[in-house]
């Protein structure tokens, strides 16, 4: 019976939405505001990568939004967590040495590799959320293989923090100097195409990826722990 | 004139309403085939209650008695006896109002005796009195209605020019009203329930003795007097008869002879009263209740209500 | 003296009492007492006095006015003194009491409300008073605990329903006129249609029904009057129950006006003549309840409804005499019935809170004074001729019959014979009789309960003998409210058809009381006997059945008891259940399974769509 | 230096380095909320007179609207934004007492963001940056309705979170589909290109986007979370929530319909959601045993009130609106408040459990009545003013319509009125009669406590205080041309 | 045919925001309705993709020369979904560490059976 209403309803909506489709045809050209970005994005904020000089530049602000929720998810989880009692110790078997090996062999390419990802967020496909999560990845990969290693979780906090206030401080400079707007990209945008340019978001991209880094880590870890 | 009446009244009602409280009983006794007492009865009772000693309840108990007999005779000087009436101020509702005065009284000084006979009689009382005041109000509001007045003087003046109110059509079933209300108003058969002296010890009088009852009987003789005069003042026209007095317009005679036909109409009344009812075996407090509130309201009611649409 | 500086003291005086109550209670007391004199010597002064000043204009910009005139003076002064004396009363009866801080703090709230209601110049001030009044009424009915607490709620609610008719109406008025000013909207409203007229009076009757306790909307008064400390029932009863009549005087013959008012509407559907009906219905039901009743306080409620009733009549009658007679009866009525709860309240607190008629007695000779004050008060409540009753009743019945209405008036007569019946029965039960065993000692009424009783008294019978005094201020409301003048003399109305003179009846009374007082004097001294000395016919009574109280009417009640229900309480009950189980099953839809909660989103969204495709509405 | 774009920015950056706070010293961090709020109290007051003037569009990053993300500064921001800063200085000042336990820099970095989220709600000029921090409102009222860990709060707040996910996916949908229409992201802009919503695909969007937005506007039957959530956060939260996220909601709401769609037929529909709303509210309201979950259900009626009052589409009837929903914040800010340490002391959320607590807390009482006679509309509180002006505007179109639905409404507050009053009489007039000894909530969260009241009693006293505001708020939704103009240019 | 080759996105993006909101629906399991939140994410992901999409585009990264500026997908999607998966492992995050604790209340993690809240 549930179902079949549920169907029911869930057709109509179908039916809405195929009418409004209508409108939106698929693979048409770009729209306006994008056209703007892909025309202009190069000259106004020096990044080869449209989607970054997206995310970080003209809708920065958002980001920043994402880089909270992200913030708030790992504090979030933490806070539903924190109340649950510990079980004592936590059971380890202690992994085998070839997984131990590996993971020791990888673990450093691994977040070198995220590094490079959101180093170069502005030149290349990826970023600071991307090069983040393999950040993360990494970490996991040591909780998975080692198991008896923890991460350093006061370490890890300072670094949330420290990203989290670089990228607001870094907001907050272009507020006093540069055009006076929150975020401006004050800093000299530099050559097109190389490593040191676009002003302020490969700084701001570097952040996010520690943020992003120590923020999933911390999830994992809380994960890992609480549960 | 009103301060002739002022001590005159007061007088002839006393007097009168000994009379008829004797008269009455003679009248119950002959209608049930016995001699009764003397006309005069009433009179040799209260003289003699006077004499006799007297027990008391306390102040409040002494009270009582006073304000229900000195009310009493205020309410007389409200009441047109033949032409003569000390105060009209307030008209009929005040003489309404005057009237409650006697019984209240009673009640006061019978519940202060804290007898609990007296405080059934008093109940009893009460209830009457609702039972057959529903008509009765219905009756005068018909009457001040028809005529436009809340003056008892007015209202037997205007039946001077017009003829009696129980004469036209308009108030005749009013009048039928109250004659069969009358038993009631005057506590007599077959609505004696409220002082039975066999059951409940004469209710509220029951402590009452010497000079309280001796007072009480003066009261009663009034309230009797009251009750008629009021149906002769308001139905039957007062002093008037048929232009009888008419030659004797402003002298003193026609004052006289307005009083004498005046109580002349209420001794035919009180026969009419109590031969109406006096075939009936006493009534019960609900029964008297049920009786009062069917036919003597039903027929105000219905005339009033005719009233109301002639006018 | 101006009117701001009267309500400041009002107000500012009432926290005061309670924040020197924090201090020490006799501080407290004598704040009280201070605040309540003061307010009645300041109203006193403003005697004939006719402002109107503007004393806030931040509320929406809206100019918030108070303003003085007779009407306003009458009633203020009304309130004061009443409250006043109530205060003086709580002094000893609140003694031991919990919370007294509190109590004294919402008397005197009330009366502050109260007062400013009736000096509001505008419609916006005139709400905010009355709501601050309901509520701290309804604080205060809440006061005794228990069965106070349904009371309360009973009254808030009809409050709250008639509060908001009110807000309804006056801001339709603010709406169509852009004003509140009483005065300016009496003008404005002059031309507007009949209907609209018609709908403000509809509307704002409804309110000032419920706070008059006008039949179909009474059921909150007995109980919350009950329920109450007693010096507030006298003040509940006396005059916060009494700005129900304020209010109609205002709406109807000031702010409709009484030309309009009065012909609104063809023969028997005319707006005052049904008001009139509902009175009439008003004063005939609750009076023969009241019979029924033995709770002593609950009796006087019921008798509150009935009065209420002749008030209704008397204004809604729309003529000069039955306006007076209607404003005359809100203050004799309050006279008397805040003296018969203070002698009820006497009673109850000299035999630790009992108010039940059946098991008291006999109690005229351990408390003379509350007797006193209670047979005057059911004198004045029946209208016995030299109480004040009596004026304003006669008053009332005059225009009746004279205006062609014997219905109307023949349900007012029955009213006062069904009155008679049940104060009987509470003066009996209560201080005639036997007194019972147990109450052979009972604690002595101080003298803070036994004055305002002693004044009261002296003024039902001050203005049942000289009811020019009031008569004269009355008067001059009338004219105001465009009536004719009455022929006002100190000891009466003159008029052409019948004068009503006191100060001859009560000579008349006073020369028989002292020939029969002599008389009886003279005659035999009688010997006093005991209380159980009594003639029982031999019969051997039990002590404790020689008080004759139980089912005192037991006839009337055995026929009259299926009838005389208060079916309008019991349909409300029935209202109020249904829709409590209504709003039960209302919040089933909160399932709990979340599943269905997200269905409703769907389903919202859906049946939008659904609609927008079919339709095309929006 | 005063920019709106600091009342953001300035919130956050404490957030972020609440943290290290905690690391250095576990006592202060419960002031760094006080602190960022008086900060943003401080700043909104500054900003208040400017805006007036004249609305500030603030460009971050410098881009043009509509290709840079742009916040709209005008008077319904700024009011809001006020009113936010005050409820959260307020609440975090009466945290200051009341948070004890559990994970507290958690808490307070969670509180931090709840409010940052509602305050970039109501100031963003952008449709996707709107969603963004409306998720910041969302996770975080997630995560602080589970905040005590109880089965009651993790109950609710899994339900909160499957129904306010779902609709942020709708609200997403909704975006996407406008996005892919428009080509725009920009509120004035996709103001400027919408003509008519009659239209299937502008109407489907339109519907996601007003559902996902109202379900946490608590919208009919769209705010089953509601009474669950706000009666099992802690009382401090439940201020919030009631005072300031379903507010913030329903603006969204109204931001979308009067602004982007100028949707003023599909207004009649939501007069009708909103009496709804309201009886449903106060209906379920009636029969409660617990007092949290009466006060939130109390909250879906006042929502219903004000999207009454906003409904009617005139000037009066947008700033009476704007009226309720301050003098909602601020008597259920206060209710919750109060209740809390009723409920603390006496460990139970019962109804029933709070007899006679008038003599133990006399002063948290009497909070709790004021708060209750203005939510329920009693003068001189500021709950009348506001239904004062309501009933007003109502009365003003002059509709015969919306005449018989203010009878409704005033029906519904007899019913609020009748449970209010209940709680009332409990509160004070029964239990034991003895005398008990005082055990009064904290000096701190008093104080915190008779600031509401004092605000109460002051809007209620002199609502023209905030007249002017409400005014230029409600021309700002009314001159839809206004408001595209100003950020186009 | 052509239909769904030029719809395919559309179809799949719907299919799976259906097939969760279905889910969502009917399954009384909570890690099942979390799931179900997960697709549903992933189909409005797919959907903003899927309206930034031009037929045969290239990514808008400028990363050698000679790269035609029109042949380029829209971004702005592309930076919008970044943000909406973000947002979307917040709420699974959450919602999955409230199912444990859930999980250690109820002892059962059946919806129908979690109904202490209601009314």
């Amino acid at each position: 019976m549930k179902k079949i209403i549920s169907l029911i309803l869930l057709f109509i909506i179908c039916l809405g939405i195929v009418f409004c489709l209508q409108d939106i045809p698929f693979g048409a050209a770009k729209t306006k505001v994008g056209h703007y970005y892909i025309d202009n994005g190069r000259e106004e904020t020096g990044a080869t990568n449209i989607v970054t000089s997206v995310v970080l530049n003209y809708r920065g602000f958002d980001t920043l939004g994402e880089v909270t929720i992200l913030f708030l998810a790992a504090i979030g989880l933490g806070a539903v967590l924190a109340t649950l009692k510990k079980k004592g110790k936590r059971q380890i078997e202690p992994a085998s040495l070839i997984l131990k090996t590996g993971c020791r062999f990888l673990f450093p390419l691994i977040l070198l590799f995220g590094a490079y990802i959101f180093i170069h967020g502005h030149l290349t496909p990826g970023g600071g959320f991307q090069g983040g999560a393999i950040i993360a990845s990494a970490f996991l990969l040591v909780y998975l293989g080692c198991r008896e290693r923890k991460i350093n979780e006061v370490a890890n906090k300072i670094t949330e923090s420290i990203a989290g206030l670089v990228f607001i401080v870094m907001g907050l400079i272009g507020l006093t100097v540069g055009g006076h707007y929150f975020l401006s990209n004050f800093m000299p945008k530099g050559e097109i195409n190389t490593l040191f340019s676009s002003g302020i978001i490969p700084i701001i991209y570097i952040a996010i990826g520690f943020k992003v880094g120590s923020e999933l880590t911390g999830i994992i870890d809380n994960l890992m722990e609480k549960s | 004139m009103n301060i002739i009446a002022l001590f005159v009244s007061p007088l002839i009602a006393l007097i009168a309403g000994m009379f008829f409280l004797g008269l009455s009983r003679k009248i119950s006794a002959r209608i049930q085939w016995r001699y009764g007492p003397p006309i005069y009865q009433p009179v040799i009772d209260v003289i003699r209650s006077f004499s006799q000693k007297s027990i008391t309840h306390g102040k409040f108990f002494d009270f009582g008695i006073i304000l229900s007999l000195s009310s009493s005779f205020v309410l007389i000087l409200f009441l047109p006896i033949g032409k003569l009436c000390a105060l009209t101020s307030g008209g009929l509702i005040a003489f309404l109002y005057l009237m409650l005065m006697g019984p209240f009284g009673i009640a006061l000084s019978g519940a202060a005796a804290a007898n609990p006979n007296s405080s059934i009689g008093i109940s009893r009382k009460f209830l009457l009195a609702l039972a057959y005041e529903v008509p009765l109000l219905l009756v005068l509001l018909t009457v001040m209605t028809h005529y436009h007045t809340i003056s008892l003087v007015e209202i037997v003046n205007i039946q001077a020019n017009s003829g009696w109110a129980f004469g036209s059509w308009a108030l005749i079933l009013p009048g039928i009203a109250y004659l069969l209300i009358l038993p009631a108003i005057l506590g007599m058969r077959p609505f004696e329930v409220v002082g039975a002296a066999q059951e409940i010890s004469s209710g509220p009088i029951a402590e009452f003795g010497g000079k309280h009852l001796a007072f009480y009987t003066l009261q009663h003789a009034l309230h009797v007097f009251v009750g008629i005069a009021l149906f002769v003042d308001i139905f039957l026209g007062g002093w008037t008869f048929f232009g009888l007095l008419n030659p004797l317009a402003g002298t003193v005679w026609a004052v006289i002879f307005g009083i004498i036909i005046f109580l002349l109409k209420m001794t035919l009344v009180l026969f009419i009263g109590l031969f109406v009812n006096a075939v009936y075996p006493r009534f019960r407090i609900e029964q008297a209740m049920q009786y009062l509130w069917k036919w003597p309201t039903l027929i105000s009611f219905v005339g009033l209500i005719i009233v109301v649409l002639t006018k | 003296m101006s009117l701001e500086l009267l309500l400041i003291i009002a107000f500012s005086g009432a926290f005061l009492t309670y924040l020197s109550g924090k201090i020490s209670s006799q501080l407290r007391d004598g704040v009280a007492v201070l605040i309540s004199l003061g307010l009645v010597a300041i109203v006193s002064f403003l005697y004939n006095v006719q402002t109107e000043t503007v004393f806030y204009q931040g509320f929406f910009g809206i100019s918030l006015i108070l303003r003085m005139n007779s009407l306003a003076w009458f009633f203020a002064i009304a309130i004061v003194s009443f409250t006043a004396l109530c205060i003086i009363y709580s002094l000893s009866y609140m003694k031991d009491c919990e919370r007294s801080n509190y109590y004294y703090f919402m008397m005197l709230l009330i009366n502050a409300s109260m007062l400013t209601i009736v000096l509001a110049g505008d419609l916006v001030t005139f709400f905010v008073a009355w709501e601050i009044m309901s509520w701290s009424t309804f604080l205060l009915i809440s006061y005794n605990r228990n069965g106070a607490l349904q009371a309360g709620i009973k009254y808030i609610v009809l409050s709250l329903i008639g509060s908001m008719c009110m807000l309804v109406g006056i801001l339709s008025i603010y709406t169509s006129f852009g004003t509140v000013n009483i005065a300016d909207v009496a003008n404005h409203l002059t031309p507007s249609s009949v209907g609209y007229k018609l709908f403000l009076l509809i509307i704002f009757s409804i309110t000032f029904g419920i706070k008059n306790a006008i039949m179909p909307l009474h059921t909150w008064l007995p109980d919350a009057y009950a329920e109450s400390p007693s010096p507030f029932s006298a003040v509940l009863s006396g005059m916060l129950t009494r700005m129900g009549v304020f209010g109609f005087l205002l709406i109807m013959y000031v702010i409709v006006g009484m030309k309009t008012t009065l012909h609104l509407g063809r023969g028997f559907l005319s707006f005052n003549t049904i008001l009139c009906w509902l009175g009439a219905i008003t004063i005939v039901i609750p009076t023969f309840i009241a019979m029924l009743q033995n709770d002593a306080k609950k009796l006087l409620a019921w008798h509150g409804i009935g009065q209420g009733g002749y008030m209704i009549v008397g204004i809604a009658f729309g003529t000069s005499l039955g306006a007076a007679g209607g404003i005359f009866h809100t203050l004799n009525h309050a006279t008397y019935i805040v003296l018969l709860f203070l002698s009820v309240g006497a009673i109850e607190y000299s035999t630790n809170g009992l108010r039940d008629l059946n098991s008291l007695g006999g109690l005229f000779k351990k408390m003379p004074i509350a007797f006193f004050g209670g047979l005057l008060g059911i004198s004045g409540l029946i209208g016995v001729p030299l109480t004040n009753g009596f004026v304003s009743k006669w008053l009332i019945y005059k225009t009746l019959i004279l205006g062609n209405a014997p219905f109307l008036a023949f349900a007012a007569l029955l009213g006062t014979w069904g009155t008679v019946l049940s104060v009987y029965k509470f003066l009996h039960n209560l201080f005639l009789g036997q007194l019972p065993e147990e109450h052979k000692e009972i604690k002595k009424a101080p003298l803070t309960m036994q004055i305002p009783i002693v004044i009261l008294s002296f003024t039902i019978i001050l203005f049942g003998i000289l009811p020019g005094l009031p008569l004269k201020v009355i008067n001059s409301i009338i004219v105001a409210a465009g009536f004719q003048a009455l022929d006002i003399n100190i000891w009466g109305v003159t008029s052409e058809t019948g004068t009503l003179n006191m100060l001859n009846i009560f000579a008349a009374i006073a020369v028989f009381g002292a020939i029969f007082w002599g008389i009886f004097k003279v005659a035999r001294k009688s010997t006093p006997v005991d209380q159980y000395d009594n003639y029982a016919a031999g019969a051997a009574v039990p002590k404790n059945k020689y008080h004759y109280t139980v089912e005192y009417y037991a006839p009337f009640y055995r026929m009259g008891k299926p009838f005389l229900k208060d079916i309008f309480d019991m349909f409300y009950n029935r209202i109020a259940e249904a829709i409590g189980s209504i709003c039960d099953s209302v919040r089933k839809i909160y399932t709990g399974y979340v599943g269905s909660y997200v269905m409703y989103i769907v389903l919202f969204i859906a049946s939008l769509i659904f609609v927008q495709l079919t339709w095309s509405i929006f | 230096m005063v920019n709106p774009i600091l009342l953001i920015v300035v919130p956050l950056g404490l957030a972020f380095a609440l943290p290290i706070v905690n690391l250095i010293s576990k006592k202060i961090i419960k002031y760094i909320p006080v602190l960022a709020f008086l900060f943003n109290l401080i700043l909104s007051l500054l900003l208040i007179p400017k805006v007036l003037e004249q609305t500030i569009i603030v460009k971050i990053g410098g881009f043009h609207p509509p290709f840079g993300i742009n916040l709209f500064v005008g008077p319904v921001g700024i009011l809001f934004s006020t009113l936010i800063a005050l409820a959260g200085f307020l609440v975090s000042i009466y945290a200051l007492s009341y948070i004890k336990e559990g994970p507290k820099e958690k808490y307070h970095i969670l509180y931090l963001l709840l409010l940052t989220g509602a305050t970039g709600v109501v100031l963003t000029g952008d449709m996707f940056n709107l969603f963004v921090f409306f998720e910041i409102l969302c996770i975080s009222s997630y995560a602080l309705v589970a905040y005590l860990g109880n089965k009651a709060g993790i109950e609710s707040s899994i339900k909160y979170l499957i129904q306010g996910s779902v609709g942020s996916s709708l609200l997403l949908l909704g975006i996407g589909l406008l996005y892919g229409q428009l080509g725009t992201l920009n509120m004035a802009d996709i103001a400027n290109q919408i003509n008519s919503i009659s239209s299937p695909s502008i109407f489907v969007p339109m519907i996601f986007i007003i559902t996902g937005l109202g379900i946490e506007a608590a919208i009919f039957p769209l705010n089953a979370w509601l009474p669950d959530a706000h009666s099992s956060a802690p009382s401090s939260i439940s201020a919030i929530l009631s005072g300031i996220a379903i507010e913030v909601g329903l603006y969204a709401v109204i931001r979308v319909i009067f602004t982007i769609f100028n949707a003023s037929s599909f207004l009649m529909f939501f007069v009708f959601l909103g009496v709804l709303t309201l009886l449903i509210g106060e209906m379920s309201a009636f029969s409660q045993k617990n007092i949290k979950r009466m006060l939130a259900y109390s909250s879906i009626g006042q929502i219903g009130l004000i999207m009454f009052a906003i409904s009617l589409n005139t000037q009066l009837g947008i700033s009476a609106g704007f009226f309720q929903m301050i003098s909602h914040t601020l008597g259920k800010g206060l209710l919750f408040l109060s209740v809390g340490f009723l409920i603390y002391k006496t460990g139970s959320m019962k109804i029933s459990s709070f007899e006679g607590i008038g003599k133990k807390m006399p002063i948290t009482s009497l909070l709790f009545t004021i708060g209750a006679f203005s939510i329920v509309g009693l003068p001189p509180f500021a709950g009348f003013a506001s239904k004062f002006m309501i009933i007003k505007a109502a009365l003003t179109t002059g509709q015969l319509l919306f005449t018989v639905l203010i009878g409704v409404i005033l029906l519904g507050t007899v019913i609020e009125g009748a449970y209010f009053f209940k709680v009332i009489q409990s509160i004070y007039f029964k239990g034991t009669t003895d005398i008990i000894k005082r055990d009064e909530a904290p000096l701190i969260a008093l104080i915190s406590m008779s600031i509401f009241v004092l605000l109460i009693i002051f809007i209620g006293v002199y609502p023209d205080f905030i007249a002017r505001i409400l005014n230029s708020a409600a021309s700002e939704f009314i001159n839809r041309i206004d408001y595209i103009r100003s950020v186009l240019g | 045919m052509e239909f769904l080759s030029n719809y395919i996105y559309y179809i799949g993006a719907f299919g799976l925001i259906f097939i969760g909101l279905f889910i969502i629906l009917v399954k009384h399991n909570l890690i099942k309705v979390i799931i179900g939140i997960g697709i549903l994410d992933t189909g409005v992901n797919l959907f903003l993709i899927a309206v930034g999409y031009i037929s045969k585009g290239t990514a808008p990264i400028f990363s050698k020369a000679g790269l035609d500026a029109n042949n380029m997908v829209d971004p702005v999607p592309q930076a919008l979904v970044l943000t909406s998966i973000v947002i979307g492992v917040a709420i699974l995050a959450l919602a999955l560490s409230l199912a444990i604790r859930l999980y250690k209340h109820y002892g059962t993690l059946d919806l129908r059976k979690i109904k202490e809240q209601r009314w």
